[in-house]
């Protein structure tokens, strides 16, 4: 008797498994971000949108040659005259330009690429060297 | 170290099984635990000499077969793995390349003779269900693996 | 009332802003949200041209407006892309960032949709597939493209099976760059979009 | 003038569309919570519905235009008809010595519209789900008939309003009979296609049944048919299983019986949320050999004692 | 009986990738099935050859976004392997650590979506925020949540620092005690075990003829673990058993990839306690010498191959990538030979495919 009664509680128990989970669901807050609503928080080493120190730039171009996705482009004229050219929406975010870049110039900083319906507002010449 | 030797043993027999079936054997191709062996055979030899690896030495398991275009020839490699990986490696001329089906004897072996023929251009010789695996529908021009293919 | 639509008109391939502006989506434009609803209550106002009854019109088409805004349904096609982006739009579904508080909800037919969310690089095979879902989708209809895969090509620019990248193939309104982009970053560009629905 | 009130506002067709939104926003809510998530706005179901009736409406190719436009109007006349016979906090449009067979009856019609609804489509996963719908229908609606069959044996009569009444003055139905309760409850979630029994509907695999190829205003309509659906089967229950809108004869009827509603809607919630959606192979075995001899029981039960 | 031809994919709700399927049915039962693939496919390889050694760590990355970091780390050991450069100790812990983190991705990832598609939406809610934590742990590594870029040639970027390091064990703590709970749930809960069990089912000799690896295979009773038979730095140090089932269906998998995620997470732990302190990365040069390497490894879906052939150049003259997956998807049709239209969508997540692996 007892033990018919225990495997039919045993039976009872595995047809509602997920009850009690669902009850502590019910009185806990609710994980959820506020994040529509209110700022994003991302982690500070997230690697986000390309920046540069444009002081440290030499316009080696190791960073657009080493870039998987041509996200980088230099333009040069003279020797001391480029323009360095970021699109963001080719660039991979994989951060290897920052690997590449022997004077610790470009870096990734944590905020991610807002969207957009245009794509060419994206683009940012990240360094203008003109001649002193 | 008995685990080398055990696995250097492994390496001994097939070379043994295989002996009078092969071109050379050397190990040739960098990995992790030494190099591993690469058993070059001649064509026609192929299907003789996975039937002995399946029937006398039990060996199941093959992870892929690589293609290679080295113009002028294109070469196939048969991964296998019992206790270690080896190579079976069979050379095809550039035009025309036909090279018979192991399917009967290591059925996982289809979708890459699949890949294979599609992105090659190698007849695999009795595959029962012989079409390109990944190329999409109406591909025109040549296999994509191949030289002759190359963009300037 | 309706009949089968035919597309004869296929959305012109990548272009300028001002290109892409008279393909179906300048039409849909010029008729305003409320595509049928309201074009036919136009024809009515066009011979006595009521103030009370346009008035109303505004108030409906406010209405209407409002709810597409809080409504709506996303359906996702993966045209090539490396399951990142995918998995990300799944995690908006989730717990952490549980986009059903703004009305989205994924929908598996392409008729329920109102945004058709793509992800990756466009490839050959799955070009023509891709415009049939577009076309499947019943107006008013948003794409948006997931992800410096679709956006672009990505790091997949120039292979030898890749279209490129989806506003190639169909109309795209809202582009979000990322590799992948991150959950936070799908919802931004999603509210933005709804917020262009005004 | 009274009457066309209670038609048309209350407890007619203006009270069950609010209810139907209203019930479908907790529900969703419910569920939401217990998934750990917040869940959508309250006006959420009705930006859905505003939505669906000004978007375009596509009839897809081989489907019958005129066919797929009047069966979703068809069941919301049929489930509409229906709200006039139940009683809502004791107040009922029309009431007569039967009405709970009118009631089933009509209620029934919108599984058959849903059946049809798939079998004039051409797509392939509409002529499957609505397949799969009828074969739920008939495993899942015997039980529930045999089930709400129970209470009016019991109070010796066929109309809802009575058998509330009856309740209400005696005991609860759910209290004297759990079983017949369970079962109902069961019928219930298989009739409305609601989450563990939604295999006509279920998105992993027959896309959206036979919905799938509709758009626009038809799936709104469907959508509110469907809501409506159950609003009505958890006030049919109210009225059969938990005495209608009396409690104690102290408390005022319209919160009673909202309450009463609401806890069945979130039993409805939690089994949704509980269970992994069965095969159409495994239903029709739990419904055949499992609840309707258990239904059987119930009623011969019923008779035995009540009779 | 009315013979049906059902359609699935490429886009279906139940593929989160295109893959078409065509099933023909009887009533409601599959009688045949065919496969196209291909939807997916980019030409990776054949763009590994024009693209430039450091390039293509990004480009490989981005074969699967789920397995991302496996697929680099494997083509890095091949590059390695032909420079004739030992990585050092702490790169090989680090990347061990993503390794096992992004294996509890994986299948945490995978129990949601067959828990999605047997409509227990609960579970994949559940199982998809637990995820959640081994992402925010991934991202602290690496700074992304699913595509990581942490290997270079010759080592790893990002660090561990020890404040970081206490913090990570704090989350694998919550990551144990809510895996655990999801173990029992597929041990105990009885509507998942009513659709799984018996579903694709099979046979430990269908497995060794169809080649197949991974946690498909292992729940078959094929004992096979690369990170075991293959041992590399930390694996060949740390000890961890390999779970098995000779069940064969899908539940039997669910049991194999839970109980896979639990010993992860000891590996994660021990992995960290035993991390030792020294350089991350060593120097490479950007031409690799000519020669062959293979390189295996472990990935969440079974042996992940990488073949890497290089000409002297700075460009591989060869890249070939065997991804887990396509095994599973030759054993499909035999799976799905026999099962209701209802199990169709068990039975394809129960494989745990990866179209975007086996395309490429």
């Amino acid at each position: 008797m007892i033990r018919t009664a225990s495997t039919l509680l045993e039976n009872l128990k595995t047809l509602a498994y997920l009850l009690p989970q669902l009850g502590r669901a019910l009185v806990t807050r609710p994980e959820t971000v506020r994040f529509p609503f209110a700022p994003p928080v991302i982690p500070k080493g997230y690697r986000g949108r390309v920046e540069i120190h444009p002081e440290k730039c030499h316009g080696c171009g190791l960073c657009v040659r080493d870039c998987p996705a041509f996200a980088l482009e230099l333009q040069r004229e003279e020797l001391n005259t480029f323009k360095l050219i970021y699109y963001p929406e080719r660039c991979a975010y994989c951060g290897q330009c920052e690997v590449s870049c022997t004077f610790g110039a470009i870096y990734q900083t944590n905020e991610f690429v807002h969207g957009t319906d245009d794509l060419a507002q994206l683009v940012v010449t990240l360094v203008d060297r003109k001649p002193a | 170290m008995s685990d080398t030797s055990r696995l250097n043993a492994t390496y001994d027999r097939i070379v043994c099984a295989l002996a009078g079936l092969c071109l050379s054997a050397e190990t040739r191709i960098k990995s992790a635990p030494g190099d591993e062996l690469v058993i070059r055979l001649p064509v026609e030899n192929l299907r003789a000499a996975v039937a002995v690896l399946v029937n006398q030495l039990g060996v199941t398991h093959l992870t892929t077969i690589t293609g290679e275009d080295l113009t002028p020839e294109l070469t196939l490699k048969y991964h296998f793995w019992q206790e270690r990986g080896f190579t079976l490696e069979v050379e095809l001329p550039g035009e025309a390349p036909v090279v018979a089906t192991i399917v009967d004897l290591v059925p996982g072996a289809a979708l890459y003779e699949r890949e294979v023929y599609g992105m090659f251009g190698i007849a695999v010789e009795g595959h029962p269900d012989l079409q390109p695996l990944l190329l999409p529908d109406g591909w025109e021009g040549p296999p994509p693996l191949r030289k002759e293919g190359d963009r300037d | 009332m309706e009949q089968t639509r035919t597309y004869d008109r296929l959305p012109t391939p990548r272009g300028t802003k001002m290109q892409r502006e008279e393909g179906p989506k300048a039409c849909r434009k010029s008729l305003g949200p409320g595509a049928e609803g309201s074009s036919r209550q136009q024809i009515a106002g066009d011979s006595r041209t009521e103030p009370t009854k346009r008035r109303l019109q505004r108030y409906v088409d406010a209405v209407v407006r409002w709810a597409r805004r809080k409504s709506p349904w996303i359906l996702h096609y993966n045209s090539g892309g490396c399951n990142g982006c995918d998995i990300e739009i799944l995690a908006t579904l989730t717990p952490r960032y549980d986009v059903e508080r703004l009305g989205i909800l994924k929908e598996g037919s392409p008729r329920h949709a109102d945004i058709l969310l793509c992800t990756g690089p466009v490839t050959l095979q799955s070009r023509d597939r891709l415009r049939r879902i577009y076309e499947q989708m019943p107006e008013p209809k948003w794409v948006v493209s997931v992800g410096t895969c679709s956006c672009s090509g990505g790091v997949f620019k120039g292979a030898i099976n890749v279209v490129g990248s989806v506003d190639q193939v169909v109309p795209v309104d809202m582009y979000i760059p990322g590799c992948p982009c991150r959950p936070e970053a799908i919802i931004d560009g999603l509210a933005q979009l709804l917020r262009s629905i005004e | 003038m009274n009457a066309l009130i209670k038609m048309l506002i209350f407890p007619g067709f203006g009270f069950l569309f609010i209810a139907a939104l209203a019930f479908d926003w907790i529900d969703r809510r419910m569920i939401a919570r217990f998934h750990g998530r917040v869940g959508p706005p309250w006006y959420q179901p009705l930006a859905d519905f505003i939505k669906l009736l000004a978007k375009e409406d596509v009839v897809a190719e081989g489907t019958h235009g005129l066919a797929a436009a009047a069966l979703p109007i068809v069941s919301l006349t049929a489930v509409m008809t229906a709200s006039l016979y139940i009683p809502v906090g004791g107040i009922v449009g029309a009431s007569f010595e039967g009405d709970l067979i009118v009631v089933l009856f009509l209620l029934a019609l919108p599984a058959l519209a849903y059946f049809l609804a798939g079998w004039i489509s051409a797509g392939v996963y509409s002529v499957l789900g609505g397949h799969r719908s009828l074969l739920q229908y008939f495993s899942c609606e015997v039980p529930f008939l045999m089930a709400v069959t129970c209470p009016a044996i019991l109070a010796g009569s066929w109309s809802i309003n009575e058998i509330s009444n009856f309740q209400a003055q005696t005991a609860w139905s759910a209290l004297t009979q759990p079983l017949g309760f369970i079962l109902a409850l069961i019928g219930l979630i298989g009739k409305l296609k609601r989450d563990p029994l939604d295999i006509p509907k279920a998105k992993s695999e027959v896309v959206a049944g036979p919905l799938t190829d509709f758009s626009g205003r038809k799936l709104a309509l469907w959508h509110l048919t469907m809501n409506m659906q159950t609003v009505l089967g958890i006030f049919l229950l109210v009225n059969l299983f938990f005495g209608g809108s009396r409690f104690f004869n102290r408390v005022p009827a319209l919160p009673v019986f909202g309450l009463k509603s609401v806890a069945i809607l979130l039993m409805l919630s939690t089994a949704s949320a509980l269970y992994a959606r069965l095969r159409i192979d495994q239903l029709m075995d739990l419904g055949w050999r499992i609840l309707a001899p258990l239904a059987l029981i119930q009623i011969l039960a019923t008779l035995w004692i009540g009779g | 009986m009315t013979k049906t031809v059902i359609p699935i994919g490429p886009q279906h709700p139940l593929l989160k990738e295109p893959l078409a399927f065509q099933i023909m049915l009887e009533g409601e039962r599959v009688t045949d099935s065919t496969m196209r693939m291909g939807y997916v496919h980019r030409g990776i390889e054949r763009l590994c050859q024009e693209r430039t050694f450091i390039q293509n760590i990004h480009l490989v990355e981005r074969v699967c976004g789920i397995c991302s970091h496996v697929h680099a780390m494997t083509y890095c050991r091949a590059v390695e392997l032909l420079l004739g450069i030992n990585v050092p100790p702490r790169a090989a812990y680090l990347r061990a650590l993503l390794c096992e983190l992004e294996r509890i991705h994986s299948h945490l990832l995978w129990l949601g979506v067959l828990a999605r598609n047997v409509g227990l939406d609960t579970i994949f809610m559940y199982a998809w925020r637990d995820r959640e934590v081994a992402l925010d742990i991934m991202e602290a590594l690496s700074g992304g949540r699913v595509s990581h870029a942490v290997n270079i040639i010759g080592g790893v970027r990002s660090d561990v620092t020890p404040e970081q390091r206490e913090e990570i064990l704090e989350q694998l703590t919550t990551l144990d005690r809510q895996v655990n709970w999801l173990l029992g749930v597929v041990e105990h809960e009885r509507s998942l075990q009513t659709r799984t069990k018996g579903v694709g089912l099979l046979s430990l000799q269908q497995v060794r003829r169809y080649c197949v690896v991974g946690p498909v295979a292992r729940a078959s009773g094929l004992d096979a673990d690369m990170r075991r038979d293959e041992p590399r730095t930390p694996y060949d140090r740390l000890s961890f058993n390999v779970p098995m089932h000779t069940a064969g269906d899908v539940w039997a998998r669910t049991l194999v990839r839970m109980q896979e995620t639990l010993i992860s997470v000891e590996l994660c732990r021990d992995i960290l306690k035993e991390m030792p302190e020294g350089p991350l990365a060593v120097r490479a040069p950007r031409r690799v010498p000519p020669g062959e390497a293979i390189s295996r490894s472990e990935a969440p879906r079974g042996e992940l191959f990488y073949y890497v052939r290089s000409d002297g150049s700075d460009t591989p003259a060869r890249v070939k990538i065997r991804t887990p997956t396509l095994p599973s998807l030759l054993t499909l049709p035999q799976q799905l030979k026999g099962v209701t239209m209802a199990d169709v969508s068990v039975v394809l997540s129960g494989v745990d495919l990866c179209i975007a692996c086996a395309d490429r």
